[in-house]
């Protein structure tokens, strides 16, 4: 358990210290949204008709592309073998770094969704929505991206495979939280899509972590 | 870095046979170590002192042949391996975007070690003065001394070195040299991997590349 | 359990099995195809295009089914390391692709008359393109490694995460519906007469049968690789 | 100039082979338009309405993460200083990378573009404006990237340092190559966003690589 | 690598300094090493070698003082001096995507060599029969080779090379050893940083932590 906090607060260290990951989440969200909203032009109908879809699609793609590094960088300088060899059970460092990975992704896309989703016009009433289907689906995008990283560790085009993997199983997510948001756009009181967030992510919690951590394990060798 | 003594035991390897990549690394090899007592692993470039090293740490594994710890096959409770070793390979585990002194606390908290151990280490290892300084500017031979340090301070009976006395100047060598003998002192076990002088004169030496026959393990 | 694993004795069974295999497929295709595409009667609201059917709904079940082989045999093979289910499900992955590429093509070419597009973003043909993607995924995933036996195991456990997808492909309609706008495709006088049934089934037998013929081809070349690949091992290990 | 073109035919084959970077940008562009596919919903006027800002910006978040690699690989692995003492003009082996990135990104896009604009309803009298828009933008994107991926190397927070410093620059564009899209699907034929981009590629090609260079030597002392 | 014989050259430094993130790392250090000569630069882990090292091959810039080939300051033309000189690093730039082949292959088209050059040093280094192989699965020595064997087809006159001698076998030590006398027989230079034995018993020796008066330069 020590180990467990031990794992995670270096994980933090390092990524609000060097590797960024924070800030380079929520600029390349801010980014991706502005973009956005230059590309699609200023007509408000529009924008606030896709806002739900622009801030969940960024956020699935800033997971997707700071989860390269999550073991890569352990990888190559052998931190990974010591953190193996540490007698740290191996499933406590993968929940360690997916929560790591959590904090300065999915949390730091909540804390930035709000004015993303300002600047693209969402309507008022679609806010509480946003929130909620971000809370639920950032975790389980985290755990998916922990086994399609630990898959996906030193083969041969890490990039592709990775973005290639986690496609499919990203959709349902990007799914039910659009439309979670869209219901609530339209004022449909709808708890089917948080029952289906909800349930995926206690699915990946139970399964994610141990599947990463044997796919480690092989990794390894 | 005097300690406790450890409990004796045995680290044993009986006809391991390793394949990376199609090609046959290491055929029918056998060893045996015993509390106090170091090995050598010596053979040519490619030949597979790194591969044997990381067999014996349970990082890889081996086609055929079995690992066995006081009797038990390491492959059995890999973590519980992993405990009672201290690993320094060729590539450092040091985080550049931390000070020496957070990259080995780090390291020591998941070994329940204290910090009044890193900083001895840190002495050991003529790292005191270098303590607060972010490992990025660290030349070669520092950076390396760390990974030592990490071995050190990790309190584990077992230490699996891959050739320790690279980019190491005099001073360094020295230190290395006194903390092995302490290490044996204590009842620690040593397998290191080496091209020129040992540090140790009185380790045995196994060639990787020899086929031994089964009996004459031990 | 463990006779099986035995490759040997599994080629065994498998050899026996191949020619009834490949015969009633070819037999069955023979039957089924004229009928299904002539004699069969056409639907009095889709006309004529319905005969896509015949081709579209064997290749969306063997699409999911032969995925549900692999992610059994990966099961097995990560937990009982048996090499010949990993082999089973590595010959099966390019079937699968196939077989649901050829679904999503046929669902394409009937979508352009029924709904007047290729392409709709419904959860359906969604959770159809991700199992595409999914044998896509794992067969670059197994090729992705110097070490061969490092792909044969990630692309194992992808294989197994992978089957979740499954049941989202068979219950997607309704979860789509009840969240977005009303049923896109509306089956209403679709529930199938015998007349459109019996030549369905006979061209899911088909379909099935050819899948046992072509994986004990893909088996075979598969083992005697792995044969190569052992024996070079030995000379080397021998030098 | 054999220098230039034994670097080039590296960087081409390195990016083929493992780094994967044609591949990753082609997936990651229809990954990502795939994305807010879903996201936006199956509305079409709606999808055909944000089609050119979809495509733009997706093909700028694109240039932008591969920018990241342009120096940072060779310089972690010592390549980069050996390049630089190999005798070639640090010129030509910027200007040798940056071809290698726009063949392997811009390149990518150009040929990944109609596929995707075609499952966003595009409308057909749009495609010749968003290709030729495509082909004089593109190569922009990776002059300036490259200044900028040569300014942030080794610095402690590259990833977001690069995307900042380029976002401003990248804005002028995205209006501009949305606009000519937009334009065309309007039915305006409007030369301006043309020759706004094709005096920006000019301009690009005639500072960017001497540029580059010199920040290059400045990140290696 | 026998070839061509160089023109003689002569390359110095007088009184450089350095300092690197705030701290003085070389002070006052003057150097002179002519054609067929060798020079080893000494000191303990953290003096500055490699930091010399990198000011030689104007990969970095001291803070004060000059270097000169044949009179004429390097940092004039940057490019010609690095056309002149082979350096090996801590770092060994080896590409792991591409095999041993591809690696030199690049580096001699680069500087001009033909691809009998690239296959010579690789039978000198013994990586002929690794020479298809993906770079990815050499170990650690197999590595360095390679880092050697570009060095050794670069056709320079000037080597700068970082502990050159760190995770080698006796065989490999041995065709350092030769190429490095062969090449000072050519007329060429060697600046070596080294911990143990230099190889070169003819070599000078620059302690680089010494401040040397300036009178004592030559
Ligand atoms: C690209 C487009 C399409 C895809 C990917 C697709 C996919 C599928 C799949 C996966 C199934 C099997 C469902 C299961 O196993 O539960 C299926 C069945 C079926 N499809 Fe399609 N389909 C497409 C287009 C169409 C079209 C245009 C029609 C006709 C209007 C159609 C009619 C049917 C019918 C009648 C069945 C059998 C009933 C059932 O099992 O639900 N499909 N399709
Ligand atoms: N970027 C930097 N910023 C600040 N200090 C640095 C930087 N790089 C190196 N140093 C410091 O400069 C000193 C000299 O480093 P250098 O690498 O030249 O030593 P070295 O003699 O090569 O040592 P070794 O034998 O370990 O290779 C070291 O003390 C190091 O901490
Ligand atoms: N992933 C791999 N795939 C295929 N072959 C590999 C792989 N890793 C290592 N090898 C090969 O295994 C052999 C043994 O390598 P190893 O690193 O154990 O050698 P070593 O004795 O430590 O050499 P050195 O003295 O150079 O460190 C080498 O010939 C290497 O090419
Ligand atoms: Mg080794
Ligand atoms: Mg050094």
């Amino acid at each position: 358990m020590s180990g467990f906090f031990a794992i995670l607060r270096r994980e933090l260290t390092l990524s609000l210290r060097s590797q960024g990951d924070v800030m380079t989440v929520i600029a390349f969200f801010a980014i991706a949204a502005a973009l956005f909203a230059f590309g699609v032009g200023p007509e408000l109908n529009v924008q606030s008709r896709i806002a739900s879809g622009v801030v969940w699609t960024t956020a699935l793609l800033a997971a997707m592309l700071s989860l390269e590094r999550l073991f890569a960088l352990d990888y190559e300088d052998g931190t990974l073998d010591q953190l193996v060899l540490s007698g740290v059970e191996p499933v406590a460092m993968v929940f360690a770094k997916t929560i790591a990975h959590w904090l300065t992704t999915g949390m730091a896309l909540l804390i930035a969704a709000p004015v993303v989703a300002m600047a693209l016009q969402l309507p008022a009433q679609a806010y509480g929505a946003l929130m909620i289907s971000l809370l639920l689906g950032t975790p389980t995008l985290s755990l998916l991206g922990a086994v399609g990283a630990a898959l996906t560790l030193g083969a041969k085009r890490g990039g592709v495979l990775l973005s290639l993997l986690l496609l499919p199983l990203y959709i349902p997510i990007l799914i039910f939280g659009a439309a979670a948001v869209e219901g609530a756009i339209l004022g449909v009181a709808s708890t089917t899509p948080y029952a289906v967030l909800g349930g995926l992510l206690i699915a990946a919690l139970t399964l994610c972590p141990w599947t990463a951590a044997s796919a480690l394990r092989h990794a390894l060798e | 870095m005097s300690g406790p003594v450890f409990n004796t035991a045995e680290f044993s390897g009986a006809r391991l046979n390793c394949q990376r990549g199609g090609r046959m690394v290491l055929t029918n090899l056998s060893f045996r170590i015993a509390s106090g007592e170091a090995m050598v692993l010596r053979g040519p470039n490619g030949s597979g002192k790194t591969t044997l090293l990381r067999l014996m740490a349970g990082l890889a594994r081996a086609s055929s042949g079995a690992l066995t710890w006081n009797g038990d096959d390491i492959s059995e409770d890999l973590s519980a391996h992993g405990a009672r070793l201290g690993f320094a390979g060729h590539l450092d585990a040091v985080k550049s975007a931390q000070t020496v002194r957070e990259n080995l606390f780090f390291w020591a908290s998941l070994r329940g070690a204290r910090a009044s151990d890193v900083e001895r280490a840190m002495a050991t290892f003529g790292l005191s003065h270098l303590a607060d300084i972010t490992a990025r500017v660290l030349s070669a031979g520092q950076r390396h001394r760390v990974a030592l340090a990490r071995v050190a301070l990790s309190n584990a009976p077992l230490w699996l070195l891959d050739e320790p006395t690279n980019t190491l100047d005099d001073a360094a060598l020295n230190a290395l040299r006194n903390t092995l003998s302490a290490h044996l002192h204590r009842g620690g076990m040593i397998v290191m991997a080496s091209h020129g002088d040992s540090l140790l004169p009185q380790a045995r030496t196994l060639d990787v590349r020899q086929t031994q026959p089964a009996s004459a393990a031990a | 359990m463990h006779k099986f694993a035995n490759p040997t004795f599994f080629m065994k069974i498998a050899n026996a099995v191949f020619p009834y295999a490949a015969g009633l497929s070819a037999l069955c295709f023979a039957v089924g195809i004229p009928i299904a595409l002539v004699f069969s009667p056409p639907d009095y609201q889709q006309s004529e295009t319905v005969r896509i059917m015949y081709v579209h709904v064997p290749a969306a079940w063997m699409g999911s089914m032969v995925y549900g082989v692999m992610a059994v045999s990966s099961a097995v093979y990560l937990i009982w390391r048996h090499t010949i289910a990993h082999i089973i499900a590595r010959a099966s992955a390019p079937i699968g692709a196939m077989f649901t590429g050829l679904c999503l093509v046929t669902g394409m070419l009937w979508g352009q008359p029924m709904w007047g597009t290729f392409w709709v973003w419904d959860a359906r043909l969604t959770s159809m393109l991700i199992l595409f993607f999914l044998y896509l995924g794992y067969i670059a995933l197994g090729d992705s490694f110097e070490d061969q036996e490092r792909g044969d195991k990630a692309a194992a456990l992808l294989a197994l995460v992978g089957s979740v997808n499954l049941p989202i492909i068979h219950f997607s309609v309704e979860w789509w519906n009840t969240l977005h706008q009303p049923a896109i495709r509306s089956f209403a006088g679709f529930s199938i007469n015998a007349a459109m049934l019996w030549p369905l089934l006979l061209m899911v037998f088909a379909f099935q049968t050819y899948y046992v013929a072509v994986l004990i081809i893909r088996l075979r070349s598969e083992l005697l690789s792995a044969k190569i690949r052992t024996a070079r091992f030995n000379l080397a290990a021998a030098e």
